[in-house]
């Protein structure tokens, strides 16, 4: 149970430090922020500590609380040997990071930030090694690689820490992606993500076609975390950090957990051949990489982390290999590397920050000012260098051995031990660089602090003890492997393995031999420095983070100029794409369908309907020739509408025939009104092979449409009608089937078909408003004229027609119901007569003689046709159940009292205001600050 | 028959109606009415989840004719969802843009009523002309939004958007004749039955139809290459717009996962969709990509989040042209999630756009900004989600997608892209952050502008509730299971809608007369 | 008798569409479209009527009326055009 | 103006509504005719504003016997342009007159402007209010003076009887 | 078509209106499309088109206020429609032409007087 | 007479598709009205074509199929008010774009 504790405890620690940071920012309670952030950590330790008897018993203690059991994600954590090992290093070294940035942050106020972020990092790390559930250690994976990027772009005003950062966080971040997909297949191969279940299913994992796929996606997330070849890049940049952060995570800690992953997947999905060859390879190429570049370095940081990569490699190497052995020599020298790194890193730290500078051609001669540091910084370095009795002289020589125990591939088995030998060299040469280079090496160049600041002793502390444990794992190597590192080791092999025999290791030979060739070769390789590092200076100089920036600046731009190509702002280009996508499946649907022709016979050709329909075509024809000259293309768009609407009347839709009649006029006139503001002229601004393009395009959608139908109208028809031809009369009330469905079967239709009209008006209200034309568009000036522009017998007849009118829309409203009419026609003709008074007599003059909130009249036709469908529900039947009656009373004779009129009416009322909301706005565009009411 | 069912049609309707007639409020009022009506709207669409829970089909005849005859409404848990996701997601736009963007023109509450009438409209209908009907509402309404504000950036974009729907109606008219004039029937249970049983000379026909209706929704929906449109249209809308159009594209999905799993899929041994899906698998996949390359080459965040929605977009149609009833559940969780997120980036956009000194939300400018640490913290959150990073919705919606498209043909392909297109948003991401919180150094602005409480704080809520959603995952995914089995059992859906109605003794059902109106006599007197 | 002679007056007034639309397409006018278009207009409605004589239906008078209507305000409103190069002012 | 004229602006017109209503709706049921009645008191009210303003017809008979007179010179005058279009579209000698009114009333100018368009071989072009003249264009001249006598005597003088 | 018991007179008085109409109207396109000049062109169709149509209307009216008991007055609604309206679309073509300046035919006696 | 409809029914289609593919707004709407007369008569037409039979009961006895008219009336009307608002919206954006050039950016559209 409290293993969620061990996790949850440093979310709380960071709480409270971002609490107290709140509080009491800056720079003065740095040591209190201090004490308090290293609660946590030390109580994580000593819980740890506690388990130390339950571990060395051998079990794997697994706690699990059900979080999301649809995609097996839950709350699962496991300490066993392994996780043991690293949670103690995590929070120990945690414990001494914080001691060493108390001092390292003394007087910044960013030292807060440091203390939240750092606690949070430690919750993800805790995370990752105690997780039983992996999908739920994916969830820390992520938080490590964040809280390092926020790491890294601690000091965000420099651009190198924000490159740095970002450096990172793709890196990891994309190999935490493939990691994602690794572990869901893993799931799927196995059926569960609790690790238990895992180590115990690699006989399934190893023989599923999909292992393959799956390692590779497993060991990206794994390599890119830990930094190997060719992913190290970002590790070098993650120095822009402040020091404490590089000890920790990008030493110590964070660039371990890909270690850890394969480490904790070896059982399951360890020993093949593909395994030994990804990870092995992998390795020395870190391993070499490493440590040749390290020797290069100037700077210590720079130096340190490369000497970090090449460690890595090297672990790496050893998990490769993949016997327990080598797992045991890859743990092994996983620890070791890890006391000897981080101190080295703080003295890195504190050089910098009393001297100012971290180049080591200038940094010469320490000794003198700071012979503690020195005397300190002699045992990491050694152990790094790995000379006898040290902790890495022990962990070298089990490299050494296991690389001699290789035996398949034969490739392997040579090449593998001078490898690490060279290797071995290297690392012995920078590690004696770092030492002889800071503390001796003659006098400082021109440091920008000389003599150095001061720091207190106090930061000494947490090197020392490092320093004191490296210096004890290297003298007790049997107690120290015993207590810490077998356990690891067994819990990576699931059993419980015999100790590892230090002594027989003081016996090796040949390995002894090898890190004597490495060390006395190291040796002379660093005597001979100097030329070397003029041939260094020879070759080009290649920095991996302006790579990354221009391979990612080229990406953005490859993908903008893309974007750009595709979304160019050009409507017909996206419009002929549609074209496109709506012709091509058609016809590819129907190339294979023969039988247009369907088994109905055809009906008779008569003379007049092929006349119309030639005439149709030919105006339709004519639109296009004359689309130039606007118009009389709009002349010809009419005389197109007219036709339609002949046969709407010849092929009995009455109704139709009355709508389309007004709709054309109305869309006619707002055409004009419109076009007295653009050009009449379109250019002819289309080349050839555009016009061919359309012309094709245009052919084959007419092609398709008229096949649709050929084929439909041949077919025999079988539908619904005849139920409402039946109850139109009985049900609705009404004899014009057509209105009947309209307002009672399908009135839902029409209610939304009238909340489009309203909003279109509304709409165009809204966006007119502001719209002023003081000037047309272009030369359209030239048709104002000086004739008067109210001629006196267009008005006096127009003001005659409207009472007519008004009478006529009446009757079509009111006998809609049971013959061609209704409230959408009769708003129009009403609409119309009162347009033709705009005409007639100017906006203005029509204006004051009319109420002109068409707004609200808008809002009360939708109202009064909603509230005739909530009226139903007081009867208890559904929305827009119509009711009627046929009254026959006494004196008043025969009548007819429907709901579905009430509705027509709220139809009506909104066509006639939506209209001339829609006709005033355009109207009073001309008008400069439009006279009169505002039309509206 | 339960009249709550109507009411995310009707409630919309009325207000905005009212708030024309009452054109003349102050803007106050308005946002009264439009905010106390998005929370009626959320009451109603929480009541149809809980209804959807326990009845799988509830149905509304609207005019009480039976269908096929008159329009049915249909309440599954798929509709019921999406409901709230609409009211949820419009409550957050409403109270954003009452913080002031709503007075950049006339009638913007009104036209976003009418907007989700449209929306909810289309998700409750269970009839494909009246789905056309309300694709025209919320589409006008939507025009109306886009160009709310006003400057020629809207009004290119909003010109483009308009003809391009204009040519999709056009579309769907044809689809609909072709299906009327081979099926005879508009109601979708009614088509569904009648496709099933079509004759084999009918099928190619009737397979070009619901192509056509791939292109009509594809637009809505924006799939390539019907997306165009979408890139400038969003990030030309005024914020809150932009954030209620992220359930826009949905729209068109659920208009696909409808009409192809349902009317198209009823005869499950040889489904007509399987051109369709056919179809759609490339497309999505290339959209996906597409969208993947818009978010890194994107300049500004608004084009960016647009982008989003397109990866959004090819994730869901991709999952649903695998066709399989458990990764539909998936990516209806995914649609949850990436609907939230897509709308807390516009708003997001907007709300770090105006603290920035200079050049609002776009990349290539450096501004110093007030407010970094709350704002910068906030983007770094919602950028998590985004991303689909742990512990948030969009890490155990992906998971699912890819858990359970793994078993599915061709995975790898969806892998890849999903995979792919995560590392690009990151990438994008994470250089949006640090250009923004980190590149301006310590400069400061010279006078710092109070925070919008009410602005941050809603970006905050809805983000909350991607986390949430993650938290409280297992409930939801549940729900989302059965609501993909429904789907996938179209039989079922048919039942419901057209009880023991077969099409040949339809003269049985015309003889009776409508029981409304027999009675009608006493309603009127 | 009425049934043998309105297929031949239809025909006529068919003609007679025939002749406006020629005008209507060479002009040379803008005017002169415009007239044609009216009289175009105005002989459609004979067309109209006679096809509800032929059919015997009797409901298309309201088409015919509205036609004529709309035919009116058709023609003021592109001579407004014309003359003003606004319809609505 | 006075009570009865706003509530019942034109009760002529109101009746001439009413009766149309009846002939559209072609039921003459007492419902029928209440709602004629109404429309025809409802509809005037509505659009008094927009009628001309002193336009009244002051003797109804003699317009009937003008429209008699109206209607046959109709169908005379179109045989005669018949012939012309037919026979000689080529000898036709068209002009422009200009016609001086006696008129003062717009209604009334408007009428016989619409009249003498009416009439065949005239087509009132054009209407100056300022120097009180009709400019007509003829399709075939013979003599002005006679033109605009016969104009003046058929239609000038019965429409000053009728709106003065 | 059912006119077998229709009185023969008014079944020719209906006919003689038809053809008559369609006479008239054609006529009237025909000069629409000969004649000279705009203002001639004017001439044909405001009338001769709108008797015609005016005769093809009574036609109508006849035949249906037999057909269907009462007269059916929405003919005659129109054909007075027409007769307004007519001229004043012609009137207000003309002033375009005029305004636009259009040429008269060379036999036109005395041109327009410049505005 | 299929064929002529089916072929008149292809011609407008055509012609609306020609004109919304040219380079002016105004073009485009020409076009899309076309398209819609184009659309709303083949969706009239799937309701099969009879002359002489109005859906009005009594006044014939046989009846021609009601549904497609109602739809299409429905259509009509909402291609009306798009067709008024995507007019509007066209002159709107050509005055404030100073052209109402549409394909792609206008080479002589002058940004301020
Ligand atoms: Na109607
Ligand atoms: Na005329």
């Amino acid at each position: 149970m409290d293993m969620g504790l061990l996790i949850f405890l440093p979310v709380l620690g960071a709480i409270a430090s971002f609490l107290a940071r709140l509080k009491q920012p800056g720079p003065d309670y740095v040591p209190t922020h201090a004490l308090l952030a290293l609660i946590a950590p030390a109580v994580c330790l000593l819980l740890l500590l506690g388990y130390l008897p339950r571990i060395q018993s051998g079990e794997a203690l697994v706690y699990t609380l059900s979080w999301i059991p649809g995609i097996g994600l839950d709350l699962a954590f496991r300490l066993d040997g392994l996780s043991w090992l690293f949670a103690v290093l995590i929070t120990g070294i945690g414990c001494l990071i914080i001691i060493y940035a108390r001092y390292y942050f003394a007087g910044k106020d960013t030292a807060g930030r440091f203390f939240v972020l750092i606690q949070l990092f430690m919750t993800a790390m805790l995370g990752i090694v105690l997780s039983e559930n992996l999908l739920f250690m994916l969830v820390f994976w992520e938080l490590t690689s964040l809280v390092s990027f926020l790491l890294i772009g601690f000091t965000w005003t420099s651009r190198g820490a924000r490159r740095g950062a970002r450096m990172s966080l793709v890196i990891t971040g994309g190999g935490g992606l493939a990691l994602l997909g690794g572990i869901l297949l893993l799931g799927q191969i196995v059926g569960s993500y609790q690790i238990t279940d895992i180590l115990a299913a690699a006989d399934t994992i190893t023989s599923d076609d999909r292992y393959p796929l799956t390692l590779t996606l497993i060991l990206l997330g794994a390599f890119t975390k830990s930094a190997q070849a060719p992913f190290h890049l970002w590790l070098p940049h993650a120095m822009a950090a402040p020091t404490p952060v590089s000890a920790y995570l990008h030493s110590a800690t964070m660039v371990k957990a890909g270690l850890f992953l394969m480490a904790r997947l070896h059982p399951a999905m360890g020993d093949t051949e593909l395994w030994f060859t990804l990870i092995t390879i992998t390795g020395m190429i870190t391993l070499m990489v490493g440590a040749f570049v390290a020797m290069f370095m100037h700077d210590i940081k720079g130096l340190l982390a490369y000497s970090t990569i090449s460690h890595l490699g090297l672990i790496t190497l050893l998990i490769g290999m993949g016997s327990e052995m080598a797992m045991a020599a890859a743990l092994f020298h996983l620890v070791c590397h890890a006391l000897f790194k981080a101190p080295l890193f703080m003295m890195a730290g504190i050089v910098d920050q009393t001297t100012g500078s971290r180049d080591m051609r200038n940094i010469n001669g320490l000794w003198k000012t700071m012979p503690a540091l020195m005397l300190i910084t002699i045992i990491p370095a050694a152990a790094m260098a790995g000379l006898p009795l040290m902790s890495g002289y022990l962990s070298k020589k089990m490299l050494f051995t296991e690389s001699l125990l290789v035996s398949a591939p034969g490739w392997a088995e040579t090449l593998i031990p001078v490898w690490v030998t060279i290797a071995g060299l290297f690392s012995v040469a920078y590690s004696v660089r770092i030492f002889h280079n800071v503390f001796f090496n003659g006098q400082p160049v021109n440091l920008p602090h000389w003599p150095p600041k001061k720091k207190p002793a106090g930061m000494l502390i947490p090197l020392l003890i490092l320093a004191l444990g490296s210096l004890f794992v290297g003298l007790a190597p049997q107690t120290t492997y015993d207590t810490l590192v077998h356990l690891a080791v067994s819990a990576t092999a699931l059993t419980q393995l015999p100790l590892y025999d230090f002594a027989a290791l003081a016996e090796a030979r040949v390995p002894a031999m090898m890190s004597l060739v490495a060390m006395v070769g190291g040796l002379l390789f660093y005597l001979a420095r100097n030329p070397l590092f003029a041939i260094h200076r020879q070759l080009p100089e290649v920095d991996a983070k302006n790579i990354f920036e221009r391979t990612l600046q080229n990406c953005i731009r490859l993908a903008q100029i893309l974007v750009h190509r595709l979304e160019n702002g050009s409507l017909q280009r996206y419009l002929a794409f549609i074209l496109v996508a709506a012709i091509a499946p058609a016809l590819w649907m129907l190339i294979g369908n023969s039988d247009w022709r369907g088994p109905s016979e055809l009906t008779s050709v008569d003379a007049i309907g092929v006349f119309g329909a030639i005439i149709l075509c030919l105006s339709a024809i004519g639109v296009v020739l004359f689309h130039h000259q606007r118009l009389p293309a709009l002349l010809l768009l009419s005389v197109t509408g007219l036709f339609v609407t002949l046969a709407f009347a010849r092929f009995s839709a009455p109704d139709l025939a009355l709508t389309q009649l007004s709709v054309e006029v109305m869309a006619i006139v707002i055409m004009m009104l419109a076009l007295s503001f653009l050009p009449q002229t379109s250019p002819r601004e289309s080349g050839g092979g555009r016009v061919i393009r359309d012309l094709s395009l245009a052919g084959l959608a007419g092609t398709g449409v008229a096949l649709f139908a050929y084929a439909v109208l041949t077919r025999p028809a079988d539908t619904i009608s005849g139920y409402f031809l039946a109850n139109s009369v009985p049900g609705g009330g009404g004899t014009n089937v057509v209105n009947v469905i309209l307002v009672d079967f399908r009135g839902f239709d029409t209610l939304g078909e009238i909340t489009v009209l309203g909003i279109a008006a509304v709409a165009v209200f809204a966006f007119t408003r502001d719209l002023h034309l003081k000037q047309r568009v272009a030369s359209s000036g030239s048709l104002k004229g000086f004739a008067e522009p109210h001629p006196v017998i267009l008005q006096m007849v127009s003001r005659m027609v409207l009472p007519i009118a008004l009478l006529v829309s009446a009757y079509i409203f009111l006998r809609g119901h049971n013959m061609p009419g209704g409230g959408f026609i009769a708003g129009l003709v009403t609409a119309v007569a009162l347009t033709l008074q705009y005409m007639a007599g100017g906006l203005a003059w029509a204006q004051e003689r009319m109420l002109t909130r068409f707004r609200p009249l808008i809002g009360a036709g939708l109202l009064i046709a909603t509230a005739t469908g909530i009226g139903s529900w007081f009867t208890g039947y559904p929305f827009l159940t119509s009711a009627f009656a046929h009254m026959d009373w006494p004196i008043l004779g025969e009548f007819e009292l429907a709901t579905a009129l009430l509705f027509d009416l709220g139809v009506y009322t909104t066509v006639v205001a939506a209209t001339l909301l829609i006709l005033a706005n355009l109207g009073k565009l001309m008008t400069v600050a439009g006279p009169g009411k505002e039309a509206g | 028959m339960n009249h709550l069912m109507i009411m995310p049609i009707v409630i919309p309707l009325i207000t905005g109606a009212f708030l024309l007639l009452m054109y003349g409020y102050n803007i106050g009022r308005q946002r009264f009415l439009s905010v106390a009506s998005t929370l009626l709207l959320v009451v109603f669409a929480i009541w149809a989840v809980m209804q959807a829970g326990v009845h799988d089909y509830t149905l509304y005849h609207l005019g009480d004719w039976q269908p096929p005859f008159g329009i049915v409404l249909v309440l599954d848990r798929l509709s019921a969802i999406m409901l709230l996701l609409t009211a949820l997601l419009s409550l957050f736009c409403v109270l954003y843009a009452s913080r002031g963007s709503d007075e950049a023109g006339s009638h913007f509450h009104a036209l976003l009523q009418f907007q989700l009438m449209g929306i909810n409209g289309a998700f409750l209908t269970g009839d494909l002309f009246n789905l056309f009907v309300f694709f025209e509402v919320l589409l006008i309404a939507s025009y109306a939004l886009l160009l709310h504000g006003g400057g020629r950036a809207r009004s290119r974009a909003g010109l483009h958007y308009v003809i391009i729907n204009l040519v999709g109606s056009a579309l769907f008219l044809l689809a609909l004749g072709i299906l009327y004039g081979l099926t005879g029937t508009l109601n979708m249970a009614d088509l569904a039955q009648v496709i099933a049983n079509a004759p084999a000379s009918d099928l190619p026909l009737l397979k070009a139809a619901s192509l056509l209706l791939m292109v009509v929704f594809g637009i809505k929906a924006a799939l390539l290459p019907l997306l165009f449109w979408l890139p400038r249209a969003y990030s030309a809308a005024s914020a809150p717009v932009a954030a209620l159009f992220a359930i826009m594209t949905k729209v068109g999905f659920y208009a696909m996962v409808r009409v192809f799993l349902v009317v198209f899929g009823l005869d499950q041994a040889a489904p007509a969709n399987d051109t369709v899906m056919a179809w759609l698998w490339p497309m999505a996949l290339i959209t996906l990509t597409l969208g993947g390359i818009g978010v890194l080459g994107a300049s500004s965040l608004r084009t960016l989040t647009a982008y989003m929605v397109i990866v959004s977009v090819g994730i869901l149609l991709a999952t649903l042209a695998m066709n399989n009833q458990h990764l539909l559940a998936a990516s209806l969780f995914y649609l949850i999630h990436t609907t939230c997120m897509t709308a807390v980036f516009f708003l997001l956009a907007d709300l770090i756009g105006r603290y920035r000194e200079a050049g609002y939300d776009s990349f290539s400018i450096i501004s110093p900004l007030a407010h970094r640490w709350l704002l910068g913290s906030l983007f770094l959150i919602a950028a998590v989600s985004m991303a689909s990073l742990p512990p948030f919705s969009g890490f155990v919606s992906k998971a699912w997608i890819l858990q359970t498209s793994s078993h599915l043909p061709g995975y790898l392909w969806l892998w890849a892209t999903i995979l792919g297109s995560g590392l690009l948003i990151i990438t994008a991401l994470s250089r949006t952050g640090s250009g923004w919180f980190w590149r301006p150094g310590e400069r400061t602005l010279k006078v710092t502008p109070p925070l919008d409480r009410g602005r941050t704080a809603t970006v905050a809520l809805m983000i909350a509730i991607s986390l949430a959603l993650s938290l409280f995952a297992q409930p939801v995914m549940n729900y989302l299971e059965v609501a993909a089995e429904l789907v996938y059992q179209p039989a079922g859906y048919v039942d419901a809608v057209l009880g023991d109605y077969i099409r040949h003794d339809g003269e049985v059902n015309s003889s009776e007369v409508n029981s409304s109106n027999v009675n009608s006599g006493e309603v009127t007197q | 008798m009425i049934a043998t002679v309105i297929p031949f007056v239809t025909g006529v007034f068919c003609i007679a569409v025939l002749l406006n639309l020629y005008r209507l397409a060479i002009g040379p006018d803008i005017v002169d479209r415009i007239l044609a278009l009216d009289t175009l207009m105005i002989n459609s409605i004979a067309l109209i009527v006679l096809a509800d004589i032929q059919m015997s239906l009797g409901v298309l008078f309201e088409a015919a009326l509205l036609m004529a209507l709309m035919g009116f305000i058709g023609t003021v409103a592109m001579t407004k055009y014309l003359l003003r190069g606004d319809v609505i002012e | 103006m006075s009570r009865r004229n706003f509530w019942l602006p034109r009760p002529l017109f109101s009746l001439f509504l009413a009766v149309l209503w009846l002939l559209m709706a072609n039921s003459f049921s007492m419902a029928q005719v209440l709602l004629g009645l109404a429309l025809g008191l409802f509809i005037p009210f509505v659009t008094q504003a927009f009628w001309p303003e002193q336009a009244r017809v002051r003797h109804p008979l003699p317009l009937l016997r003008y429209s008699m007179v109206l209607v046959m010179d109709v169908i005379h005058s179109s045989l005669t342009v018949a012939r012309l279009i037919i026979f000689y579209p080529n000898q036709l000698t068209p002009s422009f007159v200009i016609f001086p009114l006696e008129l003062d009333d717009d209604f009334a100018i408007t009428v016989l402007a619409s009249t003498i368009s009416l009439t065949p071989g005239t087509v009132s072009a054009h209407y100056d209010s300022d120097a009180g003249t009709l400019l007509l264009h003829v399709l075939h001249l013979t003599d002005e003076d006679e033109l605009i006598r016969s104009i003046k005597e058929r239609y000038e003088q019965p429409l000053k009887e009728i709106f003065q | 078509m059912n006119d077998s018991e229709m009185p023969l007179l008014l079944e020719l008085i209906i006919t003689l209106f038809l053809v008559g109409g369609a006479v008239v109207a054609l006529i009237g396109s025909i000069g629409l499309a000969q004649l000279k000049d705009f203002y001639m062109r004017l001439h044909g169709p405001t009338k001769a088109s709108t008797l015609g149509v005016g005769c093809i209307l009574v036609a109508s009216l006849l035949y249906f206020s037999y057909l269907k008991d009462g007269v059916s007055v929405q003919e005659a609604l129109i054909t007075l429609f027409l007769f307004v309206t007519a001229p004043v679309s012609a009137h207000m073509m003309a002033k375009a032409a005029l305004h636009r300046k259009l040429k008269c035919s060379d036999r036109t006696r005395t041109g327009p007087p410049d505005q | 007479m299929e064929l002529v409809i089916a072929i008149s029914l292809g011609v407008l289609t055509s012609t609306g598709v020609y004109l919304i593919l040219r380079a002016r707004t105004f073009s485009v709407v020409l076009g899309l009205t076309l398209l819609s007369h184009g659309v709303n008569l083949f969706l009239f037409t799937m309701g099969r074509l009879t002359t002489g039979a109005p859906p009005l009961i009594g006044l014939t006895e046989s009846h021609t199929d009601p549904l497609p008219q109602a739809l299409v009336l429905t259509a009509i009307v909402i291609s009306f008010a798009m067709t008024a608002f995507v007019v509007v919206l066209a002159l709107k954006a050509a005055v404030e774009l100073r052209s109402d050039h549409v394909d792609g950016e206008d080479p002589n559209e002058d940004r301020q």
